[in-house]
């Protein structure tokens, strides 16, 4: 456990949800490929605070991950809620006209 | 100021593990007892071990398109996750994992029941048993939030989140006696996880037994029992949080824990029978607009008599 | 010796599950893919020291991952029944740019020059953590609690249909709630 | 004897019943009920739940199909037993016993039931629910369930075919089993006698069924304390123990009447104005809500049982398409009228206002 092999599995895990993000159609799907490139994150930050400068203001940028994350995922379901309500559908596509 | 615990060999896990079933069993006994003696019947203690040699003898079932994984998870988790909350409760002098965290940690496990009742309600592939599912995650929505921050009063109080150091700061009173809110909110969340008494709809008669609608066998067996343990679980952690932890006259420190976990167990059994259940329906609100208000004041009384003193 | 084996096979089941949340054909796996890889990445915080920020993933992770479950099931309409999923669309793009990614990030991982620690961490990492927040970081803090709170109000603002005007009538006078059923206050 | 001998004596002490009640038949149920009690047995809430199926009375053609496909569900050992009567309860469940203690016929039965593929009868192919609007305009799964005829603490024979979105009961239509064939021949029917009098120990009969419909109530409600002592009552009228009965109701209503928590939670569910009922065919003194009518079921069980003997109880009048046989007093519950007052309501609520009806007997008209 050294800050590169930390750092490699948090690449792993960002690649994957950038992936998933990229690829799937539905929002739910994509918003879990965010989650996903955000655990890795987390991960990075994790390592990088304990490898390289543990003191005490690294943590506090962790907890801002986290909040972004749930504010993310909470703001992501209303959307995906009001979507639903309006036009019947789930897929990120339909939605291509909001993007102006 | 009394010592805080120290923590021993994880050979002792086993230990710990009969200690939480011999009183999930009690607690079985005396359910057992409780419904004897509403029935009519005589005093008779044996039904627990009645119903396990039943659910032994009984053939494990499945249903049409049954996500088997998920629900054999679901069934088996609610167990591990009460063994996993006893790990940071101290019984008197020794602890088995010593977490400065450990307030944190049995808060992030009783999330895990969440998980675990959905995914046996959503496992079996049938409308009652989902319906459960959703109904017990309409509880969790109204009591989690108030439960956490009724966790949150004695850290503040004894500025810490070891559960060594709650239990050692309440020397002198008991956490219960001046935050009596953060108890009952308390209790209400621990009654919630192990989907008992009022807060049983999840299982409702209603629904043909709900989340176990379908399960047989051992796999019954195994989230019955893990309920019971984790109503033994709950109130053995309420004696470090509140109750004072081993403090007490004449009796060893381990002793008066075991004591009091014993108590408030028995308490939380007889309370099954008398009181109606919480529908989700209703409870809501009252989750939402009376017990978080109440416990967010408690906390703030409890920030400010920490601060003041 | 016995962190570094725990901390691989951590990361085994991080990556795999979360490769699973894209390849299982039902949303509950989905989602509780998902939630296993939070889970391993929580232990392996715990595992970095950090124990308070590894267990609060943990927290808030499972329970974000039960309400995504029942929103997935919400809108997809599934049963437990596997049934292959296919929503992909632009897969062509998508595999070779993460897969870019990966490589260029573990290159970066792998061969940058990572300083050697600077400081030491503190005796208590986690009293280090509340000290700094209600100190020098309770701006950062406050900001933090006022966008949950504003979340938690757009949030249901956007997805609720009924307002108060429905529920408590055009002039917002109306005493006693107009909702489909009633709620424990008894209002 | 071994270890599975002894496994199977203990198993045996606490064995669960799955108690079904062919429509006129509620005499045999309850007896059923009671000596199972009495033997420290429990009633099943589920198939999953149950070593025996106990069918009470000779079940149609339509109630057999769904017996069979319980029976299939029943995860064993199990056993079945058919009972006609209320006296050949005990007999039965005997023979249910030594069913169940037969350990080879029960692993006989076991095997010849593995490589069967899973103990759910239904295998047609699971089709994607379509979707509509729900109560809050929100596009929802459109799922169709059929509540009933087998349900814990369920009307006998109701069928409810509800469409759900989610739990919430949005619009459902109700029917009878076997609604072509009437009450089996033979069957009791409570006060059945010819002249329309009601004498005292039919009296007794109808005060015992608005206890064993309040017991229902209550247990659904998650209050079994309660629950347990209606059925005391219950069974102390059928008895004939007129006097320990009156005392226990007193006791029993006082008891209801003062929960606070009972009536928080059943206060304003299922309200019903008069013109309501009128037009939906009920019996007006189901004016209320699902607080009001339990308290009005048993002071009707009270009124009845402690009235002069002979006095006529309720409304008379029998309802349009009620089926010969129903007595005076009781009228029939429409079945429509059911699935009406159900819909826009979650199915907890929905079964608390089912139970709050006080059905004695369904009128055989359905509305499809």
């Amino acid at each position: 456990m050294t800050v590169r092999t930390v750092l490699l599995v948090a690449a792993a895990l960002i690649a994957v949800g950038l992936y998933g993000a990229l690829s799937q159609q539905v929002v739910v799907m994509v918003m879990m490929g965010l989650e996903l490139m955000l655990n890795g994150l987390i991960l990075a930050v994790a390592g990088l605070w304990w490898f390289c400068a543990p003191d005490p203001s690294g943590q506090v940028l962790l907890l801002v991950v986290l909040t972004a994350m749930t504010v993310e995922m909470a703001m992501g379901f209303a959307v995906a809620t009001s979507l639903h309500r309006l036009r019947r559908s789930d897929l990120t596509d339909t939605a291509a006209d909001l993007s102006g | 100021m009394a010592e805080v615990p120290a923590a021993v060999s994880g050979g002792w896990a086993p230990v710990a593990a009969g200690l939480l079933g011999t009183l999930a069993v009690a607690a079985a006994l005396f359910d057992g007892a409780l419904a004897e003696r509403a029935a009519g019947a005589r005093l008779g203690t044996g039904r627990p071990v009645g119903e396990v040699a039943r659910l032994l003898r009984q053939r494990r079932r499945t249903t049409v398109a049954a996500d088997r994984l998920l629900w054999r998870i679901g069934g088996a988790g609610l167990l591990g996750m009460a063994l996993m909350i006893v790990t940071v409760v101290p019984l008197g002098r020794w602890t088995l994992f010593d977490l400065a965290v450990g307030v944190v940690w049995v808060n992030a496990l009783d999330v895990l029941a969440w998980a675990f009742v959905w995914l046996t309600g959503w496992g079996a592939n049938s409308a009652y048993t989902m319906v459960g599912g959703y109904r017990f995650l309409a509880h969790g929505l109204a009591y989690e939030l108030p439960l956490m921050f009724a966790l949150v009063a004695p850290a503040v109080a004894a500025s810490s989140l070891r559960v060594g150091e709650v239990a050692a700061a309440q020397q002198g009173l008991w956490f219960v006696v001046w935050m009596p809110v953060a108890f009952v909110v308390y209790c209400l969340g621990v009654v919630a996880i192990a989907v008992w008494g009022p807060f049983s709809p999840a299982l409702g008669r209603d629904l043909a037994g709900g989340v176990t609608a379908e399960l047989s066998g051992v796999d019954r067996l195994l989230f019955l029992a893990g309920r019971y343990a984790l109503l033994a679980a709950g109130a053995a952690f309420a004696v470090p949080m509140f109750l004072g932890g081993g403090a007490g006259p004449l009796l060893p420190a381990w002793a008066w824990v075991l004591v009091k976990a014993t108590v408030l167990l028995a308490v939380l059994v007889w309370l099954r029978r008398r009181v109606p259940a919480l529908r989700p329906d209703v409870f809501m609100e009252v989750g939402w607009l009376v017990l978080l208000p109440a416990v967010l004041l408690q906390d703030l009384l409890v920030a400010v008599i920490v601060i003041g003193g | 010796m016995l962190t570094h084996l725990v901390f691989w096979g951590l990361a085994v089941v991080a990556v795999l599950a979360g490769v699973a949340v894209f390849v299982v054909n039902s949303m509950a796996r989905a989602s509780y893919s998902l939630a296993l890889s939070f889970i391993a990445v929580g232990l392996q915080v715990l595992l970095l020291q950090q124990l308070y920020v590894g267990v609060l993933v943990i927290l808030m992770m499972v329970m974000e991952m039960a309400i995504m479950a029942v929103y997935m099931n919400m809108f997809m309409g599934m049963n437990p029944a596997m049934m292959s999923m296919n929503m992909v669309h632009g897969a062509r793009h998508a595999l070779p740019v993460s897969v870019g990614v990966f490589l260029l990030l573990a290159a970066g991982a792998l061969f940058a020059p990572w300083p050697s620690r600077r400081g030491s961490p503190p005796e208590d990492v986690t009293v280090a953590l509340g000290t700094e927040l209600m100190g020098p970081k309770m701006l950062t803090m406050g900001v933090v609690g006022v966008v949950m709170a504003a979340t938690i109000v757009s949030g249901v603002v956007l997805a609720a249909h009924r307002t108060r005007y429905d529920r408590f009538g055009d002039d917002l006078r109306r005493r006693r709630v107009a909702d489909p059923q009633p709620g424990g206050v008894g209002r | 004897m071994g270890v599975s001998g002894a496994l199977a004596r203990l198993a045996l002490r606490h064995a669960h019943l799955l108690v079904i009640e062919v429509p006129g038949n509620w005499l045999t149920r309850v007896a059923v009920e009671r000596l199972a009690g009495a033997r420290g047995w429990r009633l099943a809430v589920s198939p999953a739940d149950a070593d025996i199926l106990a069918v009470c009375g000779s079940p149609g053609p339509e109630l057999s199909l769904v017996v069979a496909s319980l029976w299939e569900q029943l995860p064993g050992p199990r056993a079945r037993i058919d009972v006609a009567a209320p006296e050949l309860v005990a007999a039965a469940l005997d023979q249910a016993e030594a069913v169940l203690r037969d350990t080879p016929r029960q692993r006989r039965d076991s095997a010849a039931r593995d490589g069967r593929g899973p103990d759910d009868a239904s295998d047609d192919d699971i089709a994607l629910a379509h979707g509509s609007e729900d109560r809050d305009g929100l596009e929802m799964d459109v799922l169709h369930v059929r509540l009933g005829p087998v349900l814990p603490d369920w009307p006998a024979g109701l069928v409810l075919r509800a469409h759900l979105h989610g739990d919430l009961v949005a619009k459902a239509h109700a029917g009878v089993v076997d609604a072509g064939h009437g009450p089996a021949g033979g069957a009791h029917v409570v006060g059945g006698g010819p002249s329309g009098e009601v004498g005292p120990a039919d009296a007794a009969e109808l005060a015992a069924q608005r206890c064993d419909n309040a017991a229902r109530l209550l247990a659904l409600a998650g209050w079994r304390d309660a629950a347990q002592r209606a059925r005391v009552v219950r069974d102390r009228l059928l008895a004939g123990e007129r006097s320990a009965a009156t005392t226990e109701l007193a006791r029993l209503r006082r008891r209801v009447r003062r929960s606070r928590l009972l009536r928080w939670s059943l206060r304003r569910v299922g309200p019903l104005p008069p013109d309501e009922l009128a037009r939906l065919g009920l019996a007006p003194e189901l004016t209320g809500d699902v607080w009001d009518r339990l308290n009005g079921m048993l002071s009707r069980a009270a009124l009845t049982v402690g009235g002069p003997a002979g006095v006529a109880v309720g409304p008379v009048g029998v309802e349009a398409g009620a089926p010969a046989g129903v007595p005076v007093g009781v009228p029939a519950t429409p079945p429509a009228a059911v699935a009406s007052v159900v819909s826009g309501w979650d199915l907890a609520t929905a079964r608390l206002i089912v139970a709050s009806l006080d059905i004695a007997a369904l009128g055989v008209v359905t509305d499809g």
